[in-house]
């Protein structure tokens, strides 16, 4: 395969700056790689073919520095540039800036960033894409009166919360209309002694959500899906624990899930790889369009691993101009794969981030085992970005073995003395709930209130 | 049978003894109105511990103090996360806690907001002062703040006293996340002294919290104001700087302007002066100015009496004695 | 030998020197005592200490003198002898 | 100068500022006191707090019993049922309060602020050139040759603004630029045309002429002067000032400190306005 690239900047460190690395070596490209004064030494670093600094530790002065990142990008002479996830992945300035500089930048163009980048701009097109969504109001309700009659229509339970509010502030559940009937004027207070507006919102509430997204490749006319990812176990809205395919889904409604995420995609004539976010809910038997996501994802290995696709390099491929190499048709999915982030954080000490040295860094190694890292024995985990140490990824035939094999590996797996998350996830592999695949985007918080982990 | 009291370990940063509705009719003889400065958390802590929500109870600052309890009692803490550990343990906030006779209370510096509040069942029982236990530190009215040893006798506990009650997040005061705040005023009553595109300016502009502010005044930085002809072209019992007015009231939560600084007027302000007072904070927002830190940014949208009226009764229905709910 | 970041307990303005007319608290190379002060923060017109919480050889203040803090935000950085 | 009506200027959701008049006089304070006198007499029960002032008086009030419109429709009335010309009568207790006219401890504060501000000139010499008065025996012998209206309080607990009522009686001074850090108890100083007591040791900007050895705010209410509050004088009160010695000035220092003084109050005399500006006119000056 070839590509016009010849010579990419990674703009991003860690895990995923070792994994560009990687694919741009297998399809012959060159690498500069882009690190802080934190960053030197950092395995991508040393893997590059060329380094250039960009600034001190803090990523506001370095990997967010726009202009730092650009002006690397012009001495570099470089002609593409990988933004990997987070930092300047999804700043849609940003890659302007990179094309008005006629250099490729490895993802949608502004206009798609910016578009389904804004929550309710990708709610907008989902609509129209005839992609479910939450159902909820369309806009603020202002009386009890116009929220019972939409309750009524959506079924209970439903939430109502703050139009004015955010992050979840001011939400409460509300199961009958006599409840409703009580909650709507003690809501409409609180949002007007909060926010001066008693405007508010209702929606269809999600008891049991899990949180499933589908893998989707485009080249601006084709778009094919690589099946779902299942990432219900979240701390804190931060993936921890992620698996392919989703356990718990209905074979009729997977098949209309993935079709909804390739329509959607089309609807925006998508280029490059990205991932459509949905909630599922088992007690209603739906799902529903959240977010999307236009970049790649810290858990792209388990699509990897179920369809032998390599993602980053079909990332680099169609930047380079080339339509998809396969169709739908083509891709398949055998068997389970599992992720789980091994953080630089202490699960005794409330995940404390605890960033120090790695004298220690053993991986276990087999058919069907991978481990994604940025480190090796002998590096630091810097204090000044996210706590991610490395991914470790197994597959199996079956999720049952898969699990298995996981539980195995993480017993040979050996960092430290940086305390990290291996024993969350070696006491998870052991959960009677997660085995049976009986979880939710609430279960890991409720599981660690009620579970002291020792270090 | 220990006596019903608290003793003070470490009295944190200028905390104090505070009780609604603050010190009454006594604004003619210069004293202020004091009171707790965060109603809305401080009523619901009191529902917390089991007290009718306007009893005494103390106000930390920035740094909170840490207490010894001499008998068994119902505690609450509520508004900024001073982080609360009973006996080295973390202690929940927004929800009533349990104590034992010689159990301590500690309170680290405030990471979210700026003023805690921590209510006791019985109430904070030190001598009333002109009506009130609230305490105006300044002047030493109503005693001052805390100090290392101090003790802190309690009231008798409430009948009914003992359950678990909690204050769900939805009915909390939400603090800022991004260091603004919308802050609800409304012109006048000098507006009238300042240029009408300064009126504007004031509502478009972004106002950031001095240090120096403390409970007698929130001060802030920002643009420059410019004056009308009533401010420019006055008799001289006025005074010489366009902002200098005949001594007048100064109502509560007036921005007043000593210059070109602009002082929100708060709960232990003077209660007259020679300074113009172009706006006023409504008196349901001021526990945004009680939470907003130094550095932090206030937004001022204009709003009528009207609205002002709303977001009273609002606030009067987040800090009744339902919004307390059992565990 | 390992760096310790001394972090602010208390938002408001940090002062690196004792006032306006004075050379800081600790220049790069000084030693520090542990309860040592380093600045000075000031909130409701009171002056609080930040203090070291280590000996060391004090490498550098992270902030300047006259910004707004936050708690938990880095004052200084000091190399510890273990 | 009175304005024709009143004027009200709302001051948030919870007080109101009326205005009576633009200037400093003494028959505009005593048409703001007789409203006040009378707002308080009609008994409304939303109102909170007054606050009479120079030309002005603040109410505050309970908006969820009473509005804004309504509020402000009352206090016309009374207005208007009031009359706007200036007579009739007030309760007036008259204070006597001891003066320790360049005593050493006000001394030693001026000259703690020169130490900063070297061409600040001293402040009795100051007002003896700006008045017109020969020398600071001149300066005591005016400033203690008249009764004094308290035009208001406030600011601080206690601080009190009083206009001389005899004519002819003016002291006029500017205010310190900057405002000293700290002013000693019981300082009597002078600003604009106006003059103060400190209630306490505080910040100030009035120039200083002596000290008040009765305390006019008592914070723990020892004296028996202070049973009904912390502060001694209310608006309304007339003050003189007796000249004392540095010797007596010690002996009542003492007295205080005993807990045994006790201030001069002359209870339930009654103010004339009318009989006042008889005598101001035959005195052949305008008050």
């Amino acid at each position: 395969m070839t590509t016009p690239i010849r010579k990419l900047l990674v703009a991003n460190r860690g895990e995923i700056a070792v994994r560009i690395i990687r694919a741009a070596r297998k399809l012959g490209i060159a690498t500069v790689q882009i690190v802080s004064e934190a960053d030197r030494e950092m395995l991508a670093a040393r893997m590059a073919d060329e380094v250039i600094e960009i600034g001190p530790p803090a990523a506001a002065k370095s990997y967010l520095n726009v202009g730092n990142v650009l002006d690397a990008l012009r001495r570099s002479g470089a002609d593409a540039l990988h933004p990997g996830y987070g930092f300047l992945s999804e700043n849609a300035q940003f890659a302007k800036a990179v094309t008005d500089m006629g250099r490729i930048f490895v993802g949608p163009d502004a206009g798609t960033i910016e578009r389904m980048g804004d929550k309710v701009n990708a709610r907008q097109a989902a609509i129209a894409a005839g992609v479910p969504v939450v159902p909820g109001s369309e806009g603020r309700l202002d009386d009890a009166r116009a929220a019972l009659e939409l309750a009524e229509a959506i079924g209970y339970p439903v939430m109502i919360k703050a139009a004015a509010g955010g992050g979840g502030r001011g939400i409460r559940v509300v199961r009958s209309a006599e409840e409703l009937a009580a909650a709507v004027p003690q809501a409409i207070a609180e949002a007007t002694a909060a926010f001066g507006d008693g405007g508010l919102y209702l929606e269809a509430y999600i008891e049991n959500a899990r949180h499933i997204e589908v893998q989707i490749l485009g080249d601006g006319e084709t778009v094919v899906h690589l099946f779902e990812r299942e990432c219900s176990l979240q701390r804190r809205r931060q993936k921890v624990w992620e698996e392919a395919p989703a356990a718990a889904l209905p074979a009729a409604l997977r098949a209309e899930l993935c079709a909804s995420a390739v329509r959607l995609a089309r609807s925006v004539a998508y280029r490059g790889a990205g991932t459509m976010e949905y909630l599922y809910d088992p007690d209603r038997n739906a799902f529903y369009f959240i977010e999307m996501n236009t970049r790649i994802q810290v858990e792209h290995p388990v699509t990897e691993m179920v369809t032998g696709v390599d993602l980053v390099c079909e990332m680099l491929l169609i930047a380079g101009g080339r339509k998809l190499s396969m169709a739908q048709e083509d891709i398949r999915c055998d068997g389970h794969a599992i992720e789980v982030r091994i953080n630089a954080e202490d699960p005794a000490r409330n995940f404390f981030p605890s960033p120090g040295p790695i004298d220690r860094l053993q991986v276990p190694s087999g058919e069907a085992i991978r481990f994604d890292t940025g480190f090796d024995a002998g590096s630091r985990v810097p204090p000044y970005y996210d706590s991610l140490v490395g991914k470790l990824i197994v597959s199996g035939s079956s999720r049952a073995l898969a699990i298995e094999r996981l539980r195995q590996a993480l017993e040979e797996l050996d960092i430290g003395p940086v305390a990290t998350t291996i024993p969350l996830h070696r006491a998870l592999a052991r959960n009677a709930d997660l085995l049976d695949g009986n979880v939710s985007t609430q279960w890991l918080e409720r599981w660690l209130a009620e579970n002291a982990l020792s270090s | 049978m220990n006596a019903r009291c608290i003793t003070v370990l470490k009295p944190g940063l200028e905390t104090t003894v505070q009780e609604l509705p603050g010190r009454i009719g006594y604004l003619e003889q210069g004293f202020p109105v004091s009171g707790p400065f965060d109603k809305w958390s401080f009523r619901q802590a009191n529902l917390l511990a089991g007290n009718p929500r306007d009893t005494a109870a103390l106000e930390c600052q920035f740094l909170g103090p840490t207490l010894r309890f001499d008998c068994d009692a119902t505690v609450a803490v509520t508004g900024a996360d001073m982080r609360p550990k009973l006996d080295g343990e973390p202690a929940a906030m927004w929800r009533s806690l349990p104590v034992r006779a010689g159990q301590v209370l500690e309170l680290a510096a405030a990471y979210s907001g700026a003023r805690g509040y921590v209510a006791v069942s019985g109430g904070i029982d030190t001598p009333v002062v002109l009506g009130s236990r609230a305490v105006f530190h300044m002047a030493r009215v109503g005693g001052q703040a805390l100090a290392r040893d101090q003790v802190l006798p309690l009231g008798p506990p409430p009948s009914g006293a003992g359950d678990i009650l909690a204050v769900p997040e939805a009915s909390r005061p939400p603090f800022s996340t991004d260091k603004t705040w919308q802050i609800e005023a409304l012109a006048g009553p000098n507006d009238d002294w300042l240029d009408p595109a300064s009126v504007e300016m004031f509502f478009s502009a972004d106002w950031s919290v001095q240090a120096k502010s403390n409970r007698t005044g929130i001060r802030l930085s920002g643009p420059q104001f410019a004056f009308a002809g009533r401010a420019l072209d006055k008799s001289s019992d006025h005074g010489q700087d366009p902002s200098n007015i005949i001594d007048h009231g100064y109502p509560l939560g007036a921005v007043n302007l000593a210059g070109q600084t602009p002082i929100i007027l708060v709960n232990d302000a003077p209660s007259t002066g020679g300074f113009i007072n172009p706006f006023t904070v409504a008196s349901a927002a001021f526990w945004k100015l009680a939470q907003a830190k130094p550095g932090d940014v206030l937004r001022f949208r204009r709003i009528d009496r009207e609205e002002a009226g709303r977001l009273r009764a609002a606030l009067e229905t987040v800090t009744s004695a339902g919004v307390a709910v059992r565990v | 030998m390992t760096i310790k970041t001394v972090e602010a307990m208390l938002p408001g303005v940090i002062y690196l020197s004792p006032s306006p007319d004075t050379p800081p608290f600790k220049a790069a190379g000084d030693r520090v005592a542990a309860g040592e002060t380093v600045a000075l923060v000031e909130v409701m017109k009171s002056f609080l200490p930040v203090e070291a919480d280590s000996d060391g050889t004090f490498l550098g203040y992270s902030t300047e003198t006259g910004s707004n803090i936050e708690p938990g935000e880095a004052v200084c950085r000091i190399e510890v002898a273990q | 100068m009175l304005h024709d009506t009143l004027r009200f200027f709302p001051g948030g959701d919870r007080a109101v500022e009326v205005e009576l008049g633009d200037g400093m006089d003494f028959t505009l304070n005593f048409t703001v006191h007789r409203l006040v006198a009378a707002v308080r007499e009609a008994g409304i029960a939303a109102i909170e707090d007054i606050i009479p002032e120079l030309a002005s008086l603040q109410i505050n009030y309970d908006p969820d019993r009473i509005s804004y419109e309504d509020l402000t429709r009352a206090i016309a009335a009374i207005y208007e049922e009031m009359g706007s010309d200036v007579s009739g009568s007030l309760p007036s207790r008259l204070v006597t309060l001891p003066v320790c006219y360049f005593d050493e401890e006000t001394t030693a504060c001026i000259e703690d602020y020169r130490k900063t501000y070297p061409d600040k000139r001293f402040d009795p010499d100051l007002l003896c050139e700006l008045n017109g008065l020969a020398d600071r025996a001149a300066l005591a012998r005016r400033h203690s040759g008249t009764e004094y209206w308290v035009a208001a309080l406030g600011f601080w607990p206690g601080l009190c603004s009083l206009l001389p009522l005899r004519p002819g009686s003016r002291i006029t001074a500017p205010k310190y630029n900057p405002p000293r850090t700290w002013t000693p108890k019981g300082a009597v100083g002078i600003g604009g045309a106006l003059c103060c007591v400190y209630p306490d040791r505080t910040p100030g900007g009035y120039q200083l002429i002596g000290r008040c050895p009765a305390p006019i705010y008592d914070g723990t209410q020892r004296l028996p002067a202070f049973r009904d509050s912390l502060a001694l004088l209310r608006a309304g009160d007339r003050v003189r000032f007796r000249p004392v010695t540095a010797e007596e000035c010690a002996w009542i220092d003492a007295e205080v400190a005993a807990g045994r003084y006790e201030h001069d109050v002359v209870e339930y005399q009654i103010f004339s306005v009318d009989r006042y500006l008889d005598w101001v006119k035959a005195h052949g000056e305008k008050a």
